[in-house]
């Protein structure tokens, strides 16, 4: 079978705090055009794996490779460039901005890759953004000012608006209402027709109706990784994790 | 969308306004006050540059006062030491302050808040030091004097002498107009977006894929720029170089201007010089115990304007001012 | 001179600097720390210290020691109050927002002074030391007094450290340092909290302007470079933290000693200058400091 | 004389504790319509406007105070005695807060808002270069008490004189003889490390040595230091003479430090005055200068064989015989320098009175008339000395005074003659177009 190169490849990835191994020695593929959901209890070093993945954090050891190429001591910045995009699981959307400003500010930068910012232009993808993930109306609103459901759209907009190869999404759903659940997930099925999503998320609804594929982490480590079907079925993760029937 | 518009177009309007005020003031003020604004012209120039990195940036730097006086040196030791013509020296100025504040950029930038603050005072604090310690050719806290025949420009023919006082008011305030309208495209640019986001969050600047490093210290390089453009213009229009401009009372002056009339407002600068000229002017007329009054009068302000004089009133009644 | 005995007197300049400065600096430290505002008016409480202790010294008969005494007593509690006023009058009202605090600090900085020219007037004036010993070394002679102040400044440091480690009052201040908010939610009156602590760190630096006027004069322009050293010293040894200032104000005040043993006068300052601020370059949070994302 | 730079708007300050509630009434008095001077001066008996540039806060606050009080003493006498061409002499004072840059706003406020005929009486050196490009744009005459070596340097423009007061120059010229025969030979130096200090490190090495002296020494202090013991040691331990000189507000710290290194022992001890003026020299710490030597521009105590045009102007400017206030014996004066103030204004009228000044449009005249003057003989008006004005340099030569310290006083030993401080030079003013 020729191998399809994933997305992204870790390698015997680890990152300690202190004494503590919050990532443990992980390998990982990632494969190209999916949704790959991270799950696994508090504290089981999900958050400091995609730091690692978006050069928040750098690890002590291992590599990471995206497209095959060794970004493992690549600035956060660059990544972004090359295509990684990250949305943060505390909401940070500038609340002083304008919600225009907010997703000009990763649009500006993709053009600006390419280039000159042209006006035109940029104000053409500003709204293409916006009305993607229906915020048009908002535009001139501060974002400070807009619901907490407003500014969770509001940061994936932003992550769109850098159209990246992939999506790191960190718990987006948390904190919002049935209703915007809802929305949220049609919205991440659209994003993933042009981009690979990792989501890291808590609500198991959400995981079960998007994930293609399901990594489970605990202490550091990956305990499983599998199909929806597989994970639900696999004791490992049933006896750590799901604690015996919640799902 | 129309009012996006309205906004641009009132925002440009104001700024003209002020510049052709500006400019009928050269013919109305009377000849003290002529040179009163030229002063504050000037200052507020140096003001406008100090805005861009703390206003805009939210870098806030007690330092400045090198940059400032890295013009005036690198425009006033040419002149009178070798005798270089002054748009070369003016030059030779900006391009002094440009390169120290390269230099500082890449060392502060390492630092953040008020480790930032403090580490660019102790490297003016230094500079300051060094114009005493190169007393033989500074002469230190004394100064020296640029005198009126080398403070002038050969042009197609005529000499335009940069004491005489129409003059030394049209140069400050093409200088000040020329700061004022870049750094009004510079805050609506794109550029300047990526400033205030930078105040605002660096690190989700940072992940939206800009090297924030590189883009502080573009600013710290353009506003040091700008402060050292104002110093040699000080330098060259007053025909007086010293020691004092480097010391750390320049540096919490070009604070004090910026917070006065409004961090982060096009305008605030100027406003806030004015406002201090005219304070200490005014009160030591009053009292010779007037720093008193200028201090009282900067309480009471800063009670009621906590923002600064544009910033507040951004805040309260026209939030369209850049 | 030779070297070594040199070496011994730079070493101990150093240590006088460095103990009035980490008092100074401390007083700073807990502004800082707690209210996290930049008081530019904080050399201007030193100056006042050090007027102040003209003024009482010199009004008492007698014994040099017993005006300096009353001095040590009255200056700080005179320098607290001011203080203590200011915060309630101008602080409080500002909410201790960063920036109009710089401003109003500077409004208090011109209030302070003029207000010490005009009843203190221009000129630079002695304090008597409390007692007059030059202890004669085989190599020079050095004061007495100046050893004096170290002791009393690392007898006022330890005082302040025990306040703020083993009392109630120290709790509620590093509560309140920790976590605005949260103190508040616990019932900590934190705006009580910041007049005391903003009056503390001024009767600190009165303190120590109490103990240096006798080893050199009152001006009413003497607080300048203390406000300078004290936010270099503050920031070198990380924010809040006691064990950093301490530090922080020995590496100032040795360096800027011993610096000076090798190099011409100016240029030792600019040297040490320049190595204290590298320190910071490269280890920017303080030496005692966490680094914080 | 100059200074440190801690003055400026943020360190400034004002005037004594007296006036300064006074001068919020006379206010309104200062400002006077535009209008009304022009009309008013060709009125005879209109005053004579002099723009006084005064150092009311900052760090020559000290020295300020009392070149208001001989201001305010010598404009007395001269109004008693009939004015200047019959007309009274009004004095128009702005702080400068001792800042070279507010300087120069003070000499346009000057000329533009006040039209005053002349600026006169700034002392710091960084004030005096700061304004002089000012009054040179301005053509306003500009008389400076400031002993600073710039007007004689050529650094300064036509209408910028000194009159009253020597320079550093010529004092280090004038006491190198005496210091070499009387005090010893191998000299160090500790001086301010910026330009006055330099002054006196270029003037005084090459007066020395052509004395068969030298200098072993030269230290240079920073003027933001406060403490200055650690410098100590590098003081040669062949010194014969330490020569101090030191300004600024940790003067006192200085002279204190060097007795509590030395204690009794230690080579002998030459200062200038600007050390301690103003500060009472029975201050404790200051018991070891017993038996050290001053150089004085004029004597602050009292002497024996004081003229009579000395104890009228002591008199007039209100000294007691220890040079302190005759209000309050702590008020200690700064009577080095001061007189420079005195001898500037008499210089001003006999200018005025010999070009026949009417008004602005004299101010030419007066320049001429001012380096017209050479000889000054021993007065009234000039209590200090004789003097000899040279006019291609704008700058006046005279005696200088050298002082022991004896039982807490200042005893004039020495006083050189005019010729002692006299420097050839290439300046030449006159030649510059009025």
């Amino acid at each position: 079978m020729a191998a399809v190169i994933p997305l992204i490849q870790t390698r015997a990835l680890t990152r300690q705090f202190g004494g503590l191994k919050a990532v443990d020695n992980v390998d990982f593929n990632l494969e190209s055009g999916k949704i790959h959901a991270i799950i696994g209890p508090n504290g089981a070093g999900k958050t400091t794996f995609v730091s690692l993945l978006s050069g928040r954090l750098l690890p002590d050891s291992g590599t990471i490779l995206f497209d095959g190429q060794d970004i493992t001591t690549m600035p956060a910045h660059k990544r972004v460039q090359v295509g990684i995009a990250y949305t943060f699981q505390i909401t940070s959307v500038f609340a002083n901005l304008s919600v225009y400003d907010n997703v000009a500010l990763p649009v500006q930068r993709r053009l600006l890759q390419r280039g000159r910012v042209d006006p035109g232009a940029l104000h053409q993808s500003v709204f293409e953004v916006l009305d993607r993930v229906g915020m048009a109306d908002h535009a001139h609103s501060k974002a400070g000012s807009l619901s907490y459901g407003h500014q969770r759209l509001l940061e994936v907009a932003m992550g769109l608006a850098l159209q990246p190869r992939l999506l790191i999404l960190d718990e987006p759903t948390q904190g919002l209402s049935d209703g915007e659940i809802d929305t949220f997930i049609e919205l991440v099925r659209e994003i993933a027709r042009d981009a690979t999503v990792l989501l890291i998320e808590h609500n198991m609804q959400v995981v079960m109706a998007l994930a293609d594929r399901i990594t489970v982490m605990n202490n550091g480590k990956i305990l499983a990784e599998g199909t929806p079907s597989e994970i639900r079925a696999n004791a490992a993760v049933q006896e750590a994790y799901l604690g015996g029937g919640d799902v | 969308m129309t009012e996006v518009r309205s906004n641009a177009t009132r925002i440009w309007l104001l700024h003209a306004a002020v510049i052709v005020l500006l400019l009928a003031g050269n013919f109305l003020l009377p000849e003290y006050h002529r040179g009163m604004f030229s002063r504050a012209l000037v200052l507020a120039t140096y003001a406008m540059g100090y805005n861009l990195l703390f206003g805009y940036t939210g870098l806030l730097s007690l330092g400045h006062a090198m940059f400032f006086a890295a013009g005036m040196y690198g425009a006033g030791l040419p002149v009178y030491h070798l005798g270089w013509d002054v748009p070369l020296v003016f030059a030779t100025g900006i391009a002094a302050a440009g390169l120290l504040s390269l230099a500082v950029g890449v060392l502060a930038l390492r630092t953040t808040g008020v480790a930032f603050m403090i580490v660019t005072m102790m490297f003016a604090q230094i500079f300051f030091l060094a114009t005493l310690y190169f007393t033989t050719w500074t002469r230190g806290e004394e100064g020296l004097v640029l005198q009126p025949t080398t403070r002038a420009i050969e042009f197609a023919g005529n000499t335009i002498s940069l004491s005489d006082p129409s003059t030394r008011y049209l140069v400050a305030l093409t200088l000040f107009a020329i700061v004022l309208l870049v750094s009004l495209r510079l805050v609506k640019s794109s550029f300047g977006r990526t400033l205030v986001a930078i105040r605002e969050n660096e690190e989700r600047v940072r992940m939206l894929g800009y090297n924030v490093f590189a883009t502080k210290l573009l600013a710290v390089v353009f506003s040091g720029l700008v402060c050292g453009a104002a110093g040699a213009a000080y330098g060259l229009l007053f025909g007086y170089v010293g020691s004092g401009f480097a010391s750390s009372q320049y540096s919490i002056l070009a604070l004090l201007y910026v917070l006065l009339g409004g961090a982060a407002t096009t305008l605030g600068p100027l406003v806030g010089t004015l406002f201090m000229f005219y304070v200490i002017d005014y009160t030591s007329g009053l009292t010779s115990a007037y720093l008193l009054l200028v201090g009282v009068v900067l309480i009471i302000l800063i009670l009621f304007f906590p923002k600064g004089l544009l910033g507040t009133i951004r805040e309260k009644w026209l939030p369209w001012l850049p | 001179m030779a070297f070594g005995p040199y070496f011994l007197l730079a070493t101990l300049e150093g240590l006088v600097t460095a103990s009035i400065l980490a008092l100074t600096a401390l007083g700073l430290s807990l502004v800082f720390g707690v209210m996290r505002v930049v008081n530019v008016a904080h050399g201007e409480f030193f100056m006042l210290g050090a007027v102040l202790a003209w003024a009482v010294s010199t009004a008492f008969a007698g014994h040099p020691a017993i005006g300096f005494s009353a001095a040590l007593l009255v200056a700080p509690l005179v320098v607290g109050g001011a203080a203590f006023l200011s915060e309630r009058l101008v602080l409080r009202r500002l909410d201790y927002n960063p920036e109009a605090t710089i401003v109003a600090t500077i409004g208090m900085l011109y209030i302070i002074q003029q207000l010490a020219l005009t009843f203190y007037g221009a000129d630079a004036r002695p304090v008597q030391a409390p007692f007059n010993v030059r202890i004669q070394l085989p190599w020079f002679g050095y004061s007495g007094y100046k050893l004096f102040v170290i002791a009393a400044a690392i007898i006022v440091m330890l005082g302040t450290w025990l306040l703020l480690t083993r009392t109630k009052i120290g709790l509620i201040m590093r509560a309140t340092q920790y976590d605005r908010e949260t103190a508040q939610a616990f019932g900590i009156p934190v705006d009580r909290v910041y007049g005391g602590v903003f009056a503390l760190g001024a009767m600190l630096a009165a303190v120590a302007a109490v103990l240096v006027v006798p080893t050199q004069q009152a001006h009413y322009l003497m607080g300048r470079d203390p406000l300078l050293l004290s936010f270099i010293v503050v920031i070198i040894g990380g924010l809040g933290s006691l064990r950093g200032t301490l530090v922080a104000a020995l590496i100032v005040g040795l360096s800027d000693g011993i610096i000076s043993v090798f190099f011409s006068p100016t240029l030792a300052k600019m040297l040490a200058t320049a190595l204290v601020a590298l320190v910071l370059v490269f280890r920017p949070q303080g030496l005692f400091g966490v680094r914080t994302r | 004389m100059s200074g440190k730079l801690n003055s400026s708007f943020l360190t400034g300050n004002a005037l004594s504790r007296r006036d300064a509630l006074k001068g919020i009434g006379a206010a309104a008095a200062m400002t006077t319509a535009p209008g009304f001077v022009r009309y008013a001066q060709s009125q005879p008996s209109t005053p004579i406007r002099i723009g006084f540039q005064a150092h009311r806060t900052g760090i020559g606050a000290a020295y300020g105070r009392w070149y208001e009080r001989t201001t305010a003493a010598a404009v007395k006498l001269i109004n008693d005695g009939g004015g200047i061409n019959g007309r009274p002499v009004e004095i128009i004072t702005e702080d400068d807060g001792t800042d070279a840059a507010r300087g120069a706003e003070v000499v346009e406020k000057f000329a533009n808002q006040h039209h005053v005929d002349i600026v006169y009486g700034t002392l710091f050196s960084h004030v005096v270069v700061g304004s002089a490009p000012a009054a040179g744009e301005l053509k306003i005459p500009y008389y400076v008490v400031s002993e600073g070596y710039h007007v004689a340097s050529g650094q300064m423009n036509r209408w910028v004189l000194q009159p009253g007061i020597t320079d550093v120059r010529a004092q280090c010229h004038a006491v190198a003889p005496w210091i070499s025969q009387n005090v010893g030979k191998k000299v160090t130096m500790i001086y301010p490390d910026y330009a006055f200090g330099h002054d006196h490190r270029d003037f005084f090495a090459p007066a020395i040595e052509a004395q068969g002296g030298e200098v072993i020494a030269k230290i240079a202090i920073p003027p933001t230091e406060t403490t200055f013991t650690r410098y100590l040691p590098q003081i040669p331990p062949q010194t014969d003479v330490i020569y101090h000189v030191m300004v600024g507000p940790a003067v006192l710290t200085f002279v204190k430090e060097l007795g509590e290194f030395y204690g009794g022992g230690g080579p002998k001890l030459f200062g200038f005055i600007d050390s301690l003026e103003a500060v009472d020299l029975r201050s404790p710490g200051l018991e070891f200068l017993e038996g050290s030597h001053f150089w004085e521009g004029m004597a602050r105590y009292r002497q024996t064989d004081a003229s009579e045009h000395e104890i009228a102007y002591r008199d007039t400017v209100g000294l007691d015989d220890n040079g302190a206030s005759v209000n309050d014996k702590r008020d200690v004066s700064t009577a080095g320098h001061m007189f420079g103030c005195w001898e500037t204004l008499h210089v001003i009228k006999q200018a005025m009175e010999a070009a026949d000044y009417k008004g602005p449009e004299d101010r030419a005249r007066l320049v001429e008339a001012t380096e017209a003057i050479s000889e000054l003989p021993e007065s009234l008006a000039h209590p200090q000395g004789d003097k000899i004005f040279d006019g291609k340099v704008h700058q006046v030569f005279g005696r200088q005074n050298i002082s022991l310290v004896e039982n807490g006083t200042l005893k004039v030993v020495h006083r050189t003659s005019i010729e002692d401080g006299r420097y050839e030079s290439d300046t030449d003013y006159t030649t510059q177009p009025l």
